[in-house]
């Protein structure tokens, strides 16, 4: 039987080392995996490579980790927010990388990587700052950049409900990029609002099959809304 | 001088959507556009982080953290919208799907290449978001801007100085002062605050505009 | 209000002009939009590009569109089949031209189409006849090929249940290609089982939001399964 | 000559495959391994179509025109499978998820090539439907076929003489008379039927084996 389920965070994430590339999701804190980003910090691995759309808020969560210089680079779309401060810090010391992507471009990359696209043609930052030194093509009289995709060793998400499959749906805007995210990972962890029985997904309603997934814990979210986050 | 208000602008723009349409509206003075869509008009507001059918702020204590649009703002849905993931949220995007974005602006040039998410400034944090992706991604795309800047300079300009966002992009430009086409013969001028002249608009504008043909429209 | 609900197939395809691009889901019949089919050979546009998996079964639906000489060229992955005996003769009388497409190639070039890609690169079909004449480039170590989108002037459809805002819902694996066709048509022309009231689709578990969709027609299933096509 | 039954090849393949598995079973041969798949062990069958999941046949009357395979055989899905399109499917193949990818073949070649979508007639109308995606869709790709053809020549081949399939995309072949690996130091032969010697099967093969190099394996 396969049972994909894992007891705790910590053991969710025990494995990451030292330099590997994360992703994960959430845009702003909506879908964001707190409690992955926590055992994260907890276990202590250093070096890491992070894929998110922003670049953290406040001093909770990605914000945390990157505090505690775990972060060598961060691959992002809008790390400037009014409570990145730890970021804004970080980056104008010369502690932390950015590559910057357009945040349409940031999910068709990792949505290729997860799909075997080697290289795909965009109009989006054509002929923009974020192009330069790419390759450009003009195609049909319109101007497109290559992109490469992005791939991850380690995807960390937020659904809302998943079975022993690993499969899960999401809620509401929380969705953002958890599905392609678990596509592009080699491991894909998902904390999960509710484990439910094989079956209780709908096949019709399924968001991310299980084949996307490696690990998913139960992970009481009123705790998580209510606890403050002890490793801030 | 006399000049539209920000609510004016905003109108202005409802006015051009017409029911039915599938509509972005970008952070900052675009989402006022909101409040002057007619409610007898369907129209469906798109969320770059996956929404589309955007409905209006909840009521206080109402707000749900995982329903929230691209500014990170609780929103509602409304009935017969959907929630999708970022891939297909900007393909919906980059493919064309959208009527129309609606967006601020640092300038506009005569060509209607755009800049509006980095002032160049060196030491400033870039952030670009999907800025660039709803330059291109939609069949119209609308700007909303100050016609000058604080200290009276000209937003729309013959080459935008700061860095681009998209090249050739932007089909009409809503301000405090004018409403003005960019096309293929150039700027044309299709409508202009009360008690400014052509001559006058122009003069403020620093580029060359082009009359609309209609006399109806500018005056 | 909007409501693209159309009242008969035939209207929902009176505009489709002589040598419009149609493409045309289903995989065999699963997802097969016959009644809509039935109504373009009733209208009689011609010289079409059709896009489909397949090149028609037996006599009935595409195969009849075909046999009546509508069509200059088709676009699929897999025209020869037991029944496919319509396409074959035309095929070897030369009077029908053949894109031979990979099934998966066909699919993310739909999709590409929809989402605004000018051009992919694929593994799929690198170094094989099916590549040839095409720019290809080793990516990180792999051979891939350059593929162009494909788009539609039409797209005819048929879902499970649709509404007045044209969101649909299909059945089981009659969802194929669908929603991907949907969203790569100027105009997409959708037969359903059911039109449900606005909201009766969970936004959650909608597959296709009515942005992809122009036209909906209510069709009764009983009846398409056995009415003899009359355009046969 | 002894040779694997089409059954015992089928369960040879069955043994391979792991509890947990992704796997998609190509058309024809390779169909029959999943009658082979002990029930106890929970193996993940994709379809092409847009299936995961999928179970056995259905009990006469019990089709489902709407719920079928890539074979178009009506087919029943397990429970806490899923649906989806045919994107997202083949994305699933080409992006590397499954395990296991089982297909029939005309030829192999000592590098892995495949050639199993035509024969290369002149007159024969083209078809190749998701075999392309299919060979280099897998961690693992699994190629099922007898060893020679009807009239004695190999099917394994230095070079294909077919159109290729893919390139270098084969991990393993089955066929009735040997279990031979394609290993960059050739073709590795795993197991041999009973009462064929190495020498002889390399003899019928026509193209240079490579020992396995336990001697429990091949004999």
């Amino acid at each position: 039987m396969i049972d994909k389920t894992v007891s705790t965070p910590a053991a969710a994430v025990a494995d990451i080392p030292d330099g590997a590339t994360v992703m994960i999701g959430g845009f702003g804190t909506a879908g964001m995996p707190s409690q992955l980003i926590d055992a994260l910090i907890d276990q202590g691995a250093r070096d890491l490579t992070i894929v998110n759309n922003n670049a953290g808020n406040g001093e909770v969560g990605l914000a945390a980790l990157l505090k505690k210089k775990r972060v060598r680079k961060i691959i992002c779309s809008f790390p400037r927010q009014t409570d990145s401060y730890v970021f804004d810090s970080l980056y104008h010391a010369g502690e932390i990388e950015l590559e910057l992507v357009p945040q349409g471009n940031l999910a068709e990359r990792i949505r290729a990587a997860g799909a075997g696209i080697g290289a795909f043609f965009t109009p989006t930052a054509y002929g923009t700052p974020l192009a330069e030194g790419k390759e450009t093509r003009i195609i049909d009289g319109r101007g497109y950049v290559l992109e490469y995709p992005i791939s991850a060793d380690f995807a960390l998400v937020k659904a809302e409900k998943g079975d022993r499959w690993g499969n899960l749906v999401y809620r509401k805007t929380a969705r953002n990029f958890g599905p392609i995210m678990a596509s592009a990972a080699k491991c894909t962890v998902v904390q999960v609002r509710e484990i439910v029985e094989l079956g209780a997904i709908d096949p019709e309603v399924m968001v991310t099959p299980g084949i996307f997934v490696q690990r998913v814990v139960g992970v009481d979210v009123a705790d998580a809304l209510t606890q403050p986050q002890a490793a801030a | 001088m006399k000049r539209f208000s920000r609510d004016q602008m905003a109108a202005r723009v409802a006015r051009d959507i017409p029911e039915g349409a599938y509509v972005n509206l970008g952070i900052g003075l675009p989402t006022m556009v909101a409040n002057h869509l007619p409610r007898d008009r369907e129209i469906f507001l798109h969320s770059e982080n996956g929404l589309l059918g955007m409905g209006p702020a909840p009521a206080a204590g109402q707000e749900d953290a995982d329903l929230i649009n691209a500014g990170k703002q609780p929103v509602t849905l409304l009935t017969g919208g959907a929630y999708f993931h970022h891939a297909d949220s900007f393909a919906m995007m980059r493919g064309g799907h959208l009527d129309f974005c609606v967006l601020g602006a640092f300038q506009v040039s005569r060509t209607g290449d755009l800049a509006n998410w980095h002032t160049g400034a060196k030491d400033a944090i870039p952030a670009v978001g999907g800025a660039m992706d709803l330059a291109i991604g939609a069949k119209s795309v609308f700007v909303m801007m100050d016609h000058q800047t604080k200290s009276g300079a000209s937003k729309i300009v013959e080459r935008c100085t700061y860095p681009l966002t998209g090249v050739a992009c932007v089909n009409r430009i809503y301000t405090d002062l004018a409403v003005i086409d960019v096309t293929p013969e150039g700027l044309r001028v299709v409508e202009i605050v009360e008690e400014l002249s052509f001559e006058e608009l122009e003069r403020i504008t620093g580029v060359p505009l082009v009359r609309a043909s209609s006399p109806a429209m500018a005056h």
